[in-house]
């Protein structure tokens, strides 16, 4: 029963990890309407801009704000320079556009800044906190407050007009132009937002694995997480995170010994798959309009 | 003074189709002005061209001069021309939606005092009363008629001078174009604003504007006072039906030419 | 109800979660006629046509073309049974030449299949032959010869429903549903659309359904008319009378400015 | 000049639908194949072996994938697991004794089952959603590869290739293997270009580009996106089993990774979607791009020209394989494709400028 | 004559945690060979530098070129492009050293004639590490959780463990985690509950880091981690402080306190002629590399003697003629023979002091016989085609 107990907390928190990064899918997508595959390097970026910040001397808490305007501004840029000619075209080259980007960033980042594993420390020790015979793992514990955090944040953004007009730029571009939204400037500032929510990201993971482009790996189990409680949806980034969380470390948990193999993108696989065949548009995600 | 010139426009669309050439046209400060035309005559094309959003078509006004007020807005970005007091209602309404209509007007406002907002959203729910009773469901869910009240009241939100407007009565009911028809002519009474009117319903048109223009395969064929064209022959033939009643089932197999497309 | 209808609906119900777009609707059409359906934006129409060609079959009621119940088929089904339909938002395959697009009217009388495809072999090619001349008769009656080879989305509005009639025209339809097939037109384009419609119903011995804002147009075209309003019939009947009724003015004429 | 259209006129429907309507492009074609032919002959076997062999066979993946992609408008983002099943399935069964022949057909129609099986989540949804579920399935066949030794052979989850015939010609030197390779490319191009002027390649296209109006004209959705997931499947696992036997000759699980699966997506895109020609030049472009500009950059590098650190020279080709993707979808969405028919007709319609008006 | 080598590896995809400062040390000693003339009047060796991605297609291009333009050596660090191309190399009697990656029944010189691992397979280094569990705390009775990579790599050691296992009289499980390791709470939660006596951690990469914080978290002590080779510098300073007392194996030492990382320290990188990051120098996967081209000179060395050009054939004679050398003491003496091509498979075990490793063992080959049977059984199956 602990054994339970303790994978359904440290799933639940492993899953709010997750959900950092899938955060800023869903900032993108909801306000840009753009699926990003590009989070996952985003994160890899951010990890890279933390470590460099701090590399220059700095401490870890003024170097994550530097690194979040940087990322930020790189936000930016990657809508002046990329997205902005990509308005009005069909999903699959903006899904591929994100994949070039990813690749580019693979390649560029480490092959300036080194691919060796670079550290950060956050300072949260190895302690666990244990309660009875359960563990959990400090860096998650922080990480699913401050997911809890941002995704509040979100939240409310969302509601003020800014997040308003994002959700209509996400809606129709040609008509967000035509009263007047600039839609460069929300899709830049969808990016850049995206960029802050991946250097928490990345300074969480980054301080738990070491900063390579291995974090860019995390892509797979953001998809999970967006897929499962909708694209457009910050909530469903919660729900979402918890329960791939869950369900990919409880279930390994019992079935890895008898599988001999681990059994956790097995479990990542088929939450995308049966999602989409049961309710495509995930939990909380809203459904297409079309009229006949 | 007139508040919107175009001379000699002319947009070519993907690098080689040239959609209209040399059109010009002028509307004055608070005048109703229509452009007519047949299909594909290139007045949606005019329109976005004025309003700046011809870049996703992969379209580009390769010659000619726009100007709005005393500015060329010839290089500014859609947004910018807004803010300049000029708004486009799209063809099709295209409103938000997946935003109430509520949302669709908050996103429309460009402005920061609150009060303002207010104002204007009271004012858009005095001019469509039926919005407000959908205030709650998606836009996207709306009838046409509703759906085409939003995406006029979303522009009005954004305090324009001019305001274009691309074929609002496609699709709706003869009471709801009434209506709309009806509102326009409040509005442009009302608020002085000047109104570019796209419509291929030539005869409720021309009884409300006081000029128009006629467009045809990318060219500006006809012009001048509504009266006056309404009792030219040609238009009569081609968009008000000839006379009165049209006997569809009667009408002629082969008809003769335009006598403007030479 | 008359011996000879094509298509009867009986008490049609449909709802999208709490709407309700249509309310027991019944209506048959006759072998022959061309039978309006027209009503206030939101009304039904399209959804009542929707649920004709399966997309959004009723909840509750029946639907039976030529005393065959359909409601419940999946629209390709209900196309091989014989009703053709354009919509109300052009919807032509973009990717395709004006010739394709209506050779896929004939899909149904075609058998594909990989196989054949992969190595065109002479059968395939006869076929195709065969439903070409076929097409080349439809584009003739209904004067697109000169767009033929034109791609789809680069051709005028005007012509894309024509094409759109087309296309359904191959099909050599039982039942042919019109959604509002001038839409954005003027005069002289409706002028032309009324005379293809008559021709193509006189050259083919057709039975449409048609939905229209046109007031003048439905009076020209239609020999009866359903009103609906609400999701609801108001009224029913031959297309002058039935317009003419107060409620189906005050719901939907409005005062008349312009006599249509 | 000889470039022309005026002059050619068909007088029959069967003319009209031509492969080739226009002479000089049919005299270029049987050019191009008869070179195709002799390569080994006059190709060094470096540049046979390395670039212009795995040319031929991506390009008919890229064909295959195309059919998908492209014609019927399905997204794919796991088409190299297809392949991976193709490849395994081949292997095992010849050496269960099956004729490689045989194995071919049979390691073709077992992708084709289980492709078509993945492409249920297609009848479903589309768009993004469609492109993550096949990443699902890249990620599930993936799995099953590497944790099931039996299929992916032993501990070193490595499987050579036994030698095989093709109708009595040995699959060993690196001729025949070549022009196996050629041969089912130039198959599957035939194919390709056979599809798309019948009602079945038609109804793939109906389908991509508007659905509904596709069904209401009697066109099944259900079977045709089934047809087209179970056809392209076909061709991807063939393709999977020819990679396997005519360039690796040793299979293991990376050489059919996630992202080979984005690889054959950028050749397809940079290529331009649904295009015979694009697949070709796609193909070739994304394969062969970034060697030859590492290749350029490291023998710079090397004379001291430009002074960069080994870490960054290799990383050089991810950044240019993702500027170049980046590249094609910002400047010429509609991909090589698209570049060359504009050059056909800038001949075509010499010394005018436009087309029309 | 220019002996050319093709070091075609991975730096951008899953070796990248090694590759870097594994290929420096490599061209670094490469230059401090040509610098000291170790070949001989006239002759030199050149580094063919390309990176694969780790995709075979890619390693194929990379190779054949490299052939083209003279290469008689490979070096892929990239296990699928190794195996990808060990066939041709084998026909075209091209050399393949694997040290650290390979097949380890490639250690059969009579299966694989041009095949080098060089170095302890992996399976020799799951021995010494049992081994070295055997002398310090012994092993009857006792219960070690292996947690591993899920990929063929991290299945490797199954087999010799289970050999082990009934030989010695201990019980051990596996723990898979997926691949690559960012995130492993599962399985250590359910490590913690088996209450091993031993931990035996078979990753790469990040993922190491990861399983020793995740294994401390969990009330593991450090001084029960025992790593694979995998476990460098780079990751302590991921860890930090607390992986103080964690070992692993090594089959070449750390540091610069040894003559040959002297003179390159002289003669390579103080002359500017170092290819990379000066601060890599000495660490253990530069070492490595080091290693791996000493022997490789020294085999171009042997096999050049007599004035015979050098081909894959005199190349793999040389080889065969190396016999007790160990770098000056960066390596145990290995010696390879035409039958065994791993060269003793001695290695040693390290520990973690909290700046540097420390060996805690003697450079030796632990349980060989049992290794030898593994190699040929697999190298037997490996010649029936599979
Ligand atoms: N994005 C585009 N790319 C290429 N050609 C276009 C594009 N948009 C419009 N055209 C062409 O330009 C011409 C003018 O089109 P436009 O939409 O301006 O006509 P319109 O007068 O508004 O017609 P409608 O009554 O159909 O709305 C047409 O021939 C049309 O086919
Ligand atoms: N897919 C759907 N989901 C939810 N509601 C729908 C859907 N389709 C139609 N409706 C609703 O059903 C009602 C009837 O719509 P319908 O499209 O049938 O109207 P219509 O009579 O065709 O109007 P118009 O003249 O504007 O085309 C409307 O209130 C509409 O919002
Ligand atoms: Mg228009
Ligand atoms: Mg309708």
């Amino acid at each position: 029963m602990a054994y339970f107990l303790e994978l359904l907390i440290s799933g639940a928190l492993t899953g709010l990890m997750y959900s950092l990064v899938a955060l800023g899918f869903v900032l993108i997508y909801k306000s840009a309407g753009v699926p990003n595959l590009a989070q996952g390097a985003l994160v890899m970026t951010a990890g890279y801009a933390v470590w460099l910040v701090m590399a220059w001397g700095l401490n870890v808490w003024i170097a994550i704000p530097i690194a979040a305007a940087i990322m930020f501004g790189f936000g930016l840029v990657v809508e002046r320079l990329l997205l902005r000619r990509m308005v009005g075209q069909p999903v699959i080259m903006v899904v591929m556009l994100t994949l070039g980007l990813e690749i580019l960033l693979r390649g560029m980042v480490p092959g300036i800044l080194g691919s060796a594993p670079k550290p950060i420390d956050l300072g949260i020790g190895f302690a666990p906190i244990i309660i009875g015979d359960v563990f959990i793992n400090r860096t998650s514990l922080y990480g699913g407050i401050v997911a809890l955090a941002l995704v509040g944040a979100s939240l409310l953004f969302f509601r003020t007009r800014t997040g308003t007009k994002l959700r209509a730029v996400s809606d129709d571009h040609v008509s967000s132009w035509a009263v007047g939204i600039s839609v460069e400037r929300a899709i830049g500032i969808s990016w850049g937002l995206a960029g802050i929510a991946a250097v928490v990201a990345g300074a969480l993971w980054g301080s738990s694995q070491g900063v390579d482009w291995t974090l860019s790996a995390l892509l797979f189990p953001a998809v999970a997480v967006v897929i499962l409680g909708g694209v457009d949806s910050v909530p469903g980034v919660l729900v979402g995170g918890i329960l791939v969380g869950v369900l990919g470390t409880v279930i390994p948990g019992y079935l890895d010994s008898f599988a001999g193999g681990s059994t956790r993108d097995v479990v990542t696989s088929l939450i995308i798959l049966l999602t989409i065949m049961v309710r495509p548009f995930g939990i909380f995600g809203r459904e297409d309009i079309e009229r006949i | 003074m007139p508040a919107l010139i175009l001379e000699n426009v002319e947009v070519i669309y993907d690098k080689v189709f040239l959609a209209i050439k040399g059109v010009s046209l002028e509307v004055g400060e608070g005048e109703m002005v229509a452009l007519l035309g047949s299909n594909g005559a290139g007045k949606s094309t005019t329109l976005k061209s004025i309003s700046g959003l011809l870049g996703p078509e992969r379209g580009l006004v390769t010659r000619g001069e726009i100007r709005f007020g005393d500015r060329s807005i010839l290089n500014m970005g859609a947004p910018e021309r807004v803010a300049g007091g000029l708004v486009h209602v799209l063809e099709g309404r295209r409103i938000f939606g997946h935003l109430t209509p509520d949302e669709n007007l908050v996103a429309a406002y460009r402005g920061r005092s609150i009060a303002r907002f207010n104002e204007l959203r009271e004012q858009v729910y005095a001019y469509f009363p039926r919005l407000k009773e959908r205030i709650k469901s998606k836009a996207g869910y709306l009838s046409g008629g509703e759906q085409q009240m939003l995406a006029i009241g979303r522009a009005l939100m954004t305090e324009p001078k001019l305001i274009m407007l691309d074929e609002p009565s496609l699709g709706l009911s003869p009471l709801l174009v009434q209506e709309i028809f009806g509102i326009i002519g409040t509005i442009n009474a009302e608020q002085g604003m000047s109104v570019l009117l796209v419509e291929q319903n030539a005869a409720a048109t021309l009884d409300i504007v006081s000029r128009a223009y006629l467009i045809e395969q990318g060219q500006v064929v006809m012009s001048g006072a509504a009266e006056v064209l309404k009792s030219n022959p040609d238009v009569q033939d081609f968009y008000l039906g000839g006379a009165e009643h049209t006997d569809y089932r009667n009408v002629k197999h082969y008809r003769r030419r335009k006598r403007w497309l030479a | 109800m008359s011996g000879d209808s094509v298509l009867v609906c009986d008490n049609i119900t449909r709802r999208f979660g709490g709407v309700v777009a249509l309310k027991n609707v019944s209506v048959a059409v006759q072998r022959g006629e061309i039978f309006g359906l027209v009503g206030p934006n939101g009304s039904g129409k399209t959804t009542l046509v929707n649920a004709i060609t399966g997309f959004y079959p009723p909840q509750e009621g029946r639907i039976t073309l030529d005393g065959r119940q359909i409601n419940g088929l999946k629209p390709f089904r209900i196309a091989s049974m014989g009703v053709a339909r354009t919509f109300q938002n052009v919807a032509l395959f973009h990717g395709m030449s004006v010739l394709d697009n209506i050779l896929m009217g004939r899909h149904i009388f075609m058998k594909p299949n990989p196989l054949a495809s992969f190595f065109y072999p002479w059968w395939a090619q006869k076929e195709e032959v065969a439903h070409r001349r076929h097409v080349e008769e439809v584009i003739d009656l209904l004067q697109l010869a000169p767009a033929r080879d034109e791609h789809v989305d680069v051709i005028p509005l005007g012509l894309q429903k024509r094409v759109e009639l087309a296309r359904a025209l191959c099909a050599e339809p039982k039942l042919l549903v019109l959604d509002e097939p001038m839409a954005g037109m003027n005069q002289e384009e409706k002028e032309y659309m009324v005379r293809f419609i008559l021709d193509a119903q006189e050259a083919l011995g057709l039975t449409v359904l048609i939905i229209e804002h046109h007031m003048d147009v439905v009076t020209a075209l239609c020999d009866r008319v359903l009103v609906l309003n609400n999701g609801q019939e108001i009224a029913q009947g031959p297309a002058r009378e039935a317009i003419a009724d107060p409620r189906v003015v005050e719901a939907y004429i409005g005062k008349p400015r312009h006599a249509a | 000049m000889f470039y022309r259209l005026s002059g050619t006129y068909h007088t029959s429907y069967q003319a009209d639908r031509k492969l080739w309507k226009i002479p000089t492009d049919r005299w270029l074609v049987i050019a191009l194949l008869v070179l195709a032919l002799l390569a080994p002959l006059f190709v060094s076997p470096l540049y046979l072996g390395s670039y212009v062999l795995p040319w031929v066979i991506w390009s008919a993946a890229a064909l295959s994938l195309t059919l998908l992609m492209g014609l019927a408008g399905q997204l794919h983002f796991g088409f190299a697991a297809v392949m991976a099943i193709g490849a395994y399935a081949s292997i095992h069964l010849v050496r269960a004794g099956v004729p490689f022949e045989l194995a071919l057909l049979l390691s073709g129609l077992i992708s084709a089952v289980i492709g078509a099986i993945f492409g249920g989540a297609a009848l479903r949804v589309k768009g993004l959603y469609l492109v993550m579920a096949t990443l699902a399935m890249q990620y599930l066949v993936d799995w099953v590869v590497v944790n099931v030794p039996a299929i992916s052979g032993g501990a070193h989850a490595t499987l050579r290739t036994p030698a095989v015939s093709f109708l009595f010609l040995p699959i060993e030197s690196l001729a025949a293997r070549y022009w196996l390779a050629l041969g089912w490319a130039v198959l599957l191009t035939v194919f390709f270009m056979n599809v798309k002027r019948t009602s079945f390649g038609r109804a793939l296209v109906a389908i991509r580009d508007k659905d509904f109006a596709a069904a209401v004209i009697g066109v099944d959705p259900f079977k045709t996106k089934l047809m087209a997931f179970f056809t392209s499947s076909f061709m991807g696992g063939v393709t999977g089993a020819i990679l396997a036997f005519c360039f690796y000759r040793a299979v293991t699980p990376e050489q059919f990774g996630f992202n080979v699966s984005i690889q054959l997506v950028a050749m397809v895109l940079v290529g331009g979607l649904g295009s015979v020609i694009g697949s070709w030049l796609g193909a070739g472009f994304v394969l062969l791009a970034p060697i030859f500009l590492t290749n350029l950059v490291s023998g710079l590098a090397a004379s001291g020209w430009v002074p960069v650190s080994q870490n960054f020279l290799s990383h050089l080709p991810l950044m240019i394989y993702g500027a170049m993707i980046i590249g094609f979808l910002l400047l010429e969405p509609l991909g090589l494709a698209k570049i060359y028919d504009n050059i056909r007709k800038y001949f075509l319609v010499w010394p005018f400028r436009h087309a029309r008006s | 004559e220019d002996v050319k080598f093709g070091l075609l590896q991975d730096f951008t995809a899953v070796y990248t945690f090694v590759t870097g400062q594994y290929n420096q040390g490599q061209q670094d000693y490469l230059a401090l060979a040509n610098a000291e003339g170790l070949l001989g009047e006239g002759n030199s060796v050149t580094a063919i530098v390309r990176d694969t991605g780790n995709q075979p297609q890619r390693g194929i291009e990379a190779y054949n070129r490299a052939k083209e333009e003279g290469a008689i050596l490979f070096d892929f660090l990239s296990t699928p492009v190794s195996a990808a191309i060990l066939d041709q190399a084998q026909a075209d009697k091209n050399i393949v050293i694997t040290p650290a990656h390979g097949r380890g029944d490639a250690s059969d010189g009579t299966v694989f004639p041009y095949v080098f691992p060089m170095l302890p397979t992996y399976w020799a280094q799951a021995a010494n590490l049992i081994e070295h569990m055997k002398n310090n705390g012994g092993l009857e009775g006792k219960k070690i959780a292996i947690v591993h990579i899920d990929s063929p790599f991290g299945r490797e050691p199954g087999p010799i463990l289970e050999a082990l296992s009934e030989q010695e009289g201990f019980e051990f499980q596996a723990f898979p985690y997926a691949s690559p390791g960012n995130e492993q709470s599962a399985a250590w939660s359910e490590v913690r509950r088996y209450r091993p006596d031993y931990v035996l951690i078979w990753g790469a990469g990040g993922g190491q880091a990861v399983s020793v914080r995740t294994a401390i978290q969990n009330g593991i002590a450090p001084e029960q981690i025992h790593s694979v080779i995998w476990l460098a510098e780079t990751d302590a300073a991921n860890v930090g402080p607390q992986m103080k007392g964690v070992k692993r194996f090594e089959a070449t030492a750390a540091g610069t306190d040894l003559p040959i990382i002297q003179r390159i320290q002289e003669k390579v990188i103080a002359a500017g002629k170092g290819s990379g990051d000066q601060a890599n120098v000495g660490n253990s996967y530069y070492n490595l590399g080091v290693a791996t081209m000493a022997v490789a000179v020294e085999a171009a060395r042997l096999g050049m003697e007599g004035g015979q050009p050098l081909t894959g054939e005199t190349l793999k004679a040389g080889f065969e003629k190396i016999s007790g050398f160990d770098a000056e003491g960066l390596m145990p003496a290995v010696t390879y023979t035409a039958e065994d091509h791993q060269g003793g498979g001695a290695g040693r075990v390290s520990e973690w002091d909290g700046e540097k490793w420390v060996p805690v063992s003697e450079w030796h080959a632990a349980y060989p016989e049992l290794i030898r049977q593994v190699i040929e059984e697999s190298a037997a199956k490996y010649k029936e085609g599979n």
